[in-house]
């Protein structure tokens, strides 16, 4: 499962090792990436909300 | 090849120009407030940085172009990652957002507080003119284009103001808070000054604001920016920034009109003067659609012999009060006083061979009105 | 992701199918099918519905070009010359939707339907009959908003984003066929879109896995996915309108408890999204082209896709960076804000990716890369002015001025429609078997690009100096900026004309193009003849042996 | 060999298709801005429906020739799961619509809120859901609203029990129970019929006796689109189905082969789904 959030931060960033690439997809199963990359999305939404309501004030 | 380098001399030549060009006047102005002097300096911070990246992306990109041409025998390489490049290329663009989101966020927070304002007024757009009112002072005019419609059509040699002149400026001391409540009575404006840096529609059925103090005096010229209809171009903003007490003489001078005209509401008004007065409005808020000789145009009609206005004069003041839901025309009622609503409606019903002689006074609208 | 199940012969056409493939070069008379106008209009073929949204896009290029021009011409000097304010107004909104729903968004799906089963190994789209409706139902939807011209009151008059209220309680009779028209444009993108989508998830060649896809199939792949989220959106937004206008609702009308700000909201919820459908299809041509004439490898083939993901889910969140002056809560504000900055991002990734593709490459400077080259240039400049106005504050200065008129035209004439072009020329010898005039090409580029930076650079002085967007007449200083945009425009869109040449001389006849029609191209329609015959991948080509891709 | 995929001969479908969809809306178009042309809606609506009756004929008929193979049927269902996406962000525009209005419009036209001072243009409004009152005095609200606890409660058993019967119709068929499955599906249509009816009854309700309309602010405004829209897909729904019954009838379907009646009921599901949310959110909350 740590392996799947690490993809998915790699895959946020933008930058990821080509063997680590290959092994992702061939070994890991579609579903939990995209479960993953949604919640993981949704974190990162959370976050910039919480910065703009701080800065807000 | 000779196309390459000329393209690259001439991309080159342009990015050193545009910095060049900027220093001449054609950039976004400093502007006469701490706002837009901030706003100034995020911007060209932001251009520069954008500037440094485009010359060192463009340049290696044109190098590239320049020594791996096949045609000077170079060989392809194969290479395609290097995680260290790519992970640098990723956080550096971050770090330099996050370095310039701190100082926009700063600008924003202090743009976005209007309180302890020593002066409200409430702008509000109308097709197409402005309506300023100075809050719990009684006093509200609205605010026309003055060019005249012979420059537009270029039958005269148009002025240094061309399209940027109003009857009527909104006055504002220097070094008040002014705070802007918008507003608008019929479709999205929006009012924009760029030397105090305060763009913000005017929606209708809601309120913005925004605030500015202004530090030097002066005549301030902006436009409407949002498409409001066929005149978007024909409703220029002026501001007249004025000392404290000269904008104090200016205030009390309207304060008095505003007074007399409203004392003057119920005693009878001649034909003459709702006649002059009536022109007065007719041009600054009519005109616009209906023409200045009542001929109207397209959807809006001409007023000049129109049976069914100058048939039933209680129809035409209704008109002209409530105005008509499902056109453009807007209900008057709320930013024209009696005595102007009273003025115009009699001289539309005797201007160009009209002649129907009507005299509305303005104890009759006012009565409307409550 | 598709293992192909073992190929089973169909009942009744498999005897057609085998005729067919025996005469393949033979189209005509190929299935038996009808001929002359019949044959367009009742085709399933993914080639010649290709061709048909390529022509048809093509028509509203120079129809959208036109009305351009009169905006120009108006703009040439200061004063009312040519048209009225109520015109001039028709034109800039006729201008951005037939450009945006009419040109682009077509040309890109024409160039998806000649392509993706040609780059995916695939015998057609998966659904070949809806294909056919998606197209035609274009020129019903653009017959009926260019009528709108002829009809009382005028075209829609306020502005290719149609804000309410002066879309609705102030526009003319027109608009209710104007929401009809974009409501069956919409049809069209989302049922072309779920086809492209259907085509790529299951037709791929047996061994093709995603990541071997080109990116022109990976940036459709999102793309389409884009275009099923939104679409819906613009369609539902517009049915409001309508329900505004016909029914006395008052979803945009604060007396009844709505929000003229709400259909902004659901406008651009659709309209940020649009915008990446329309370029992010460029991204991936330029993905191929790039990589040919520099005859090496596309760097980082993983962050591309990776970075046209991002871009992709971003532009989900950064839809109020339109409206910062329309009056929001700042907290609203500064979140568009960061997210806005944030796509600057992958963004800027694919542009270096594409320049260090190039580095150590050996470079040659055919007419599709020269397109290309220029689009990561000028594609680039509108980046960084779209940095720019994702700064709050000072969007407070540049929002609906020039500047983003600038901006937005840097990004869709030479980002997207440059990349169409360099997309056509890179892909006409797979068409027609023939390259297309080297000659002509050129002069067509450097026309193009020195009449496209005259007419949209000097709008960011315009701007920044304070010339508001869509007026018709306009103060003394901004004079000469728009007399050098007026003959630049005027320059541009004649050297269109030449593209027509070359495009009509290439399918006549020209220098003969082998199967493998550039050098350095990899991908698999480069190994069908020249032109590809009506019907490629009957037999699915297999791809396992091909592992690993060059990527 | 030849390939598997059946890639169809030219067809007039789509064409006519088109141009029935264009003669519909324009129309349409003319009878709202004209008043004038319902034969020319009539017209061109009958012929959409003609369009899609041959053109479902056709694949019907390719089906029942054993044209499709697996490959074929996945595309079909990612279409089908596709649009009945684009089906669920066309709604999501709808209830963003109403999530916005609640949380956002009003409360600000009332004072309330970082842009509150929209108030001082509507100093007599106070803000409610549902909307009673709406700010501009001279556009009359409801004055009664729909219970959540009659028509619409009897409505959600309906809608919810319809999909329960969907389901065992739709796993009779994979056993291969073609009579019970034809049963099943027969009760799950009566209810979508019913619900139809309902629906009828409280919009017939909420016009004559609740004064909830079209043009009573952004309550009626909401109401209406959402349930509206939301009837609509139910009759698309019950079309459909009543095909699929028809289909079971002629002997159609196999225990393996019956996609057409999945795709129906994924479309079942998705507007029961909808129906959820439209009760928890314009009825009960």
């Amino acid at each position: 499962m740590w392996n799947v959030v690490k993809s998915v931060l790699a895959a946020f960033f933008g930058v990821q090792k080509e063997r680590r690439r290959q092994e992702d997809f061939t070994h890991g199963e579609p579903i939990k990436f995209i479960v993953v990359g949604i919640l993981l999305a949704a974190v990162l939404v959370i976050l910039i909300a919480m910065i703009a309501l701080t800065a807000a004030g | 090849m000779r196309a390459m380098l000329a393209w690259v001399t001439g991309m080159g030549v342009s990015w050193l120009l545009a910095p060049a060009a900027l220093a001449n006047g054609w950039n976004m102005p400093k502007g006469v407030t701490e706002i837009s002097r901030d706003i100034y300096s995020l911007h060209m911070t932001i251009f520069w940085i954008c500037v440094v990246i485009g010359v060192v992306v463009f340049a290696v990109m044109f190098y590239s172009l320049f020594r791996y041409r096949r045609s000077q025998g170079a060989k392809a390489d194969n290479f395609h990652e290097h995680t260290t490049v790519e992970v640098l290329w990723t956080t550096i663009p971050l770090l330099i957002l996050v370095g310039m989101a701190l100082p926009a966020t700063a600008t924003l927070q202090r743009m976005y507080d209007p309180s302890g304002a020593d002066l409200d007024v409430m702008v509000t757009g109308q097709q197409w003119r402005w309506h300023y009112e100075y809050m719990d002072e009684g006093v509200s005019f609205t605010s026309s284009m003055s060019t005249p419609t012979s420059q537009i059509s270029g039958e005269e040699a148009r002025g240094e103001n061309y399209l940027l002149d109003v009857d009527n400026p909104l006055v504002l001391p220097v070094d008040q808070k002014v705070r802007f409540l918008l507003t608008s009575d019929d479709v999205i404006h929006s009012w924009w000054v760029p030397e105090l840096a305060v763009k913000q529609d005017a929606v209708p059925g809601f309120v913005n604001e925004n605030w500015v103090r202004i530090e030097e005096p002066g005549i301030y010229r902006g436009q409407c920016t949002e498409l409001c209809g066929k005149d978007h171009a024909f409703m220029p903003v002026v501001v007249h920034a004025m000392e404290q007490d000269e904008y104090d003489e200016w205030l009390a001078e309207r304060k008095a009109e505003a007074e007399a005209e409203a004392n003057s509401v119920d005693r009878e008004w001649e034909m003459d003067e709702l006649m002059e007065r009536g022109e007065q409005v007719y041009g600054s808020v009519c005109a616009t659609c209906h023409q200045q000789d009542g001929s109207g145009s397209g959807q809006f009609p001409a007023l000049a012999g129109n049976d069914q206005m100058l048939d039933d004069v209680d129809w035409h003041k209704d008109v002209v009060v409530n105005g008509v839901s499902g056109t453009p025309m807007a209900a008057f009622g709320g930013s024209l006083s009696a005595v102007e609503v009273a003025a115009v409606i009699t001289y539309e019903r005797n201007a160009w061979d009209n002649d129907t002689g009507d005299v509305v006074q303005p104890s009759e609208i006012q009565e409307m009105l409550e | 992701m598709a293992p192909k199940l073992p190929p089973q012969h169909p009942l009744e056409h498999s005897t057609a199918t085998t005729a067919g493939q025996a005469h393949e070069h033979d189209d005509h008379h190929h299935y038996g099918g009808p001929g002359g106008i019949k044959r367009w209009l009742l085709t399933t073929n993914h080639k010649e519905i290709g061709s048909l949204y390529l022509i048809f896009s093509l028509s509203m290029f120079f129809i959208g070009g036109i009305f351009a021009l009169v905006v120009r011409a108006e703009l040439f000097q200061p004063g009312l010359q040519l048209v009225q304010p109520e015109f001039f107004n028709q034109m800039t909104t006729m201008h951005g939707l037939i450009m945006v729903f009419g040109a682009v968004m077509p040309a890109f799906v024409g160039l998806a339907n000649w392509m993706i089963p040609l780059q995916v190994g695939a015998p057609d789209m998966a659904l070949p009959r809806l294909n056919n409706f998606s197209f035609w139902l274009l020129p019903v939807a653009f017959g009926l908003l260019l009528s709108t011209l002829f009809m009382p009151g005028g075209a829609p008059n306020f502005g290719w984003t149609f804000y309410a209220p002066l879309s609705t309680d102030y526009g003319p009779p027109s608009t209710t066929f104007f929401i009809f028209s974009l409501h069956i444009a919409g049809i069209s993108s989302i049922l072309g879109a779920i086809n492209i989508i259907a085509t790529i998830l299951n037709m791929r060649a047996p061994g093709m896995r995603m990541m071997d896809m080109p990116l022109f199939v990976w940036t459709w792949l999102i793309t389409a996915f884009l275009l099923i989220a939104v679409m819906p959106v613009l369609a539902g937004v517009i049915t409001m309108m309508l329900m505004d206008i016909n029914f006395g609702t008052s979803f945009f009308d604060a007396g009844g408890g709505g929000d003229p700000v709400l259909f902004q909201h659901l406008f651009w919820f659709f309209g940020h999204p649009e915008v990446y459908i329309m370029i992010l299809p460029a991204f991936g041509i330029v993905s191929a082209i790039v990589p040919t004439f520099a005859r090496k490898p596309l760097f980082g083939y993983a962050s591309m896709v990776y970075a046209t993901a991002s871009i992709a889910i971003l532009s989900f969140l950064v839809w109020v960076h339109h409206m910062f002056v329309v009056g929001l809560p700042l907290a609203a504000e500064l979140f568009f804000m960061y997210t806005t900055m944030l796509i600057a991002v992958p963004t800027g990734v694919k542009v270096f990716n594409w320049v260090t593709t190039l580095f150590r490459g050996s470079i040659t400077f055919e007419t599709p890369m020269l397109f290309s080259l220029a689009f990561i240039v000028m594609f680039t400049i509108g980046g960084f002015s779209g940095l720019m106005l994702a700064i709050v504050p000072a969007d407070f200065q540049y929002h609906d001025t020039y500047f983003v008129v600038a901006h937005f035209h840097y990004v869709l004439v030479p980002g997207a429609i440059f990349a169409i072009i360099a997309g056509v020329y890179y892909w006409l010898p797979k068409w027609t078997g023939h390259y297309p005039d080297e000659r002509l090409g050129r002069w067509h580029f450097w026309l193009s690009v020195i009449g496209v930076n005259l007419t949209f650079f000097p709008m960011h002085f315009s701007g920044l100096a304070g010339m508001p967007r869509r007026i018709p007449d306009y103060a003394l200083q901004f004079a000469d900026f728009n007399m050098v945009s007026s003959l630049g425009g005027f320059l541009f869109g004649a050297s269109q004309l030449l593209f027509v040449a070359v495009l009509i001389k290439c399918v006549r006849g020209g220098e003969k193009a082998p199967a493998k029609a550039w050098e350095g191209a990899e991908d698999l329609e480069w190994s069908v003849p020249s032109p590809a015959p009506l019907h490629t991948f009957e037999t699915p080509p297999d791809m396992t042996s091909q592992a690993p891709q060059r990527h | 060999m030849s390939g598997s995929y059946y890639v169809p001969e030219t067809s007039k479908w789509p064409a006519l298709g088109s141009a029935a969809v264009g003669v519909m809306m324009i129309g349409l178009g003319v009878v709202l801005v004209h008043g004038v042309g319902s034969l020319i809606m009539a017209l061109g609506t009958v012929a959409v429906l003609a369009v899609m009756w041959f053109w479902f004929r056709d694949v019907v008929i390719e089906s029942r020739q054993g044209l499709y193979d697996a490959q074929m049927d996945r595309s079909f269902r990612w279409g089908m799961g596709w649009f009945i996406f684009s089906e669920i962000m066309f709604f999501a525009a709808f209830f963003g619509t109403l999530y916005y209005v609640r949380t956002f419009a009003l409360p600000w036209l009332d004072g309330e809120g970082a842009k509150g001072i929209a108030t001082l243009l509507w100093p007599d409004f106070t803000a409610s859901w549902p909307l009673m009152n709406p700010p501009d005095s001279s556009i009359s609200g409801p004055h009664d609203i729909v219970s959540p606890w009659q028509l619409p409660l009897v409505n959600t058993l309906f809608l919810v029990t319809s999909s329960i019967t969907l389901t065992v119709s739709h796993e009779a068929l994979k056993e291969g129970l073609r009579a019970t499955a034809r049963n099943w599906l027969i009760v799950t249509l009566v209810l979508g019929a019913c619900f139809l009816i309902v629906q009828g009854v409280e919009y017939y309700e909420a016009y004559t006796h609740y004064g909830i309309t079209l043009d009573a602010g952004i309550y009626g405004s909401t109401f209406f689109l959402l349930t509206g829209f939301h009837g609509f897909h139910v009759t698309i729904g019950v079309v459909t189905l009543a095909v699929m019954l028809a289909r079971i009838l002629k002997g159609h379907f196999s225990r393996d082969d019956h996609f057409a009646f999945e795709a129906g009921a994924w479309y079942w599901h998705f507007v029961d789904v909808v129906w959820i949310g439209l009760f928890l959110f314009v009825y009960v909350f």
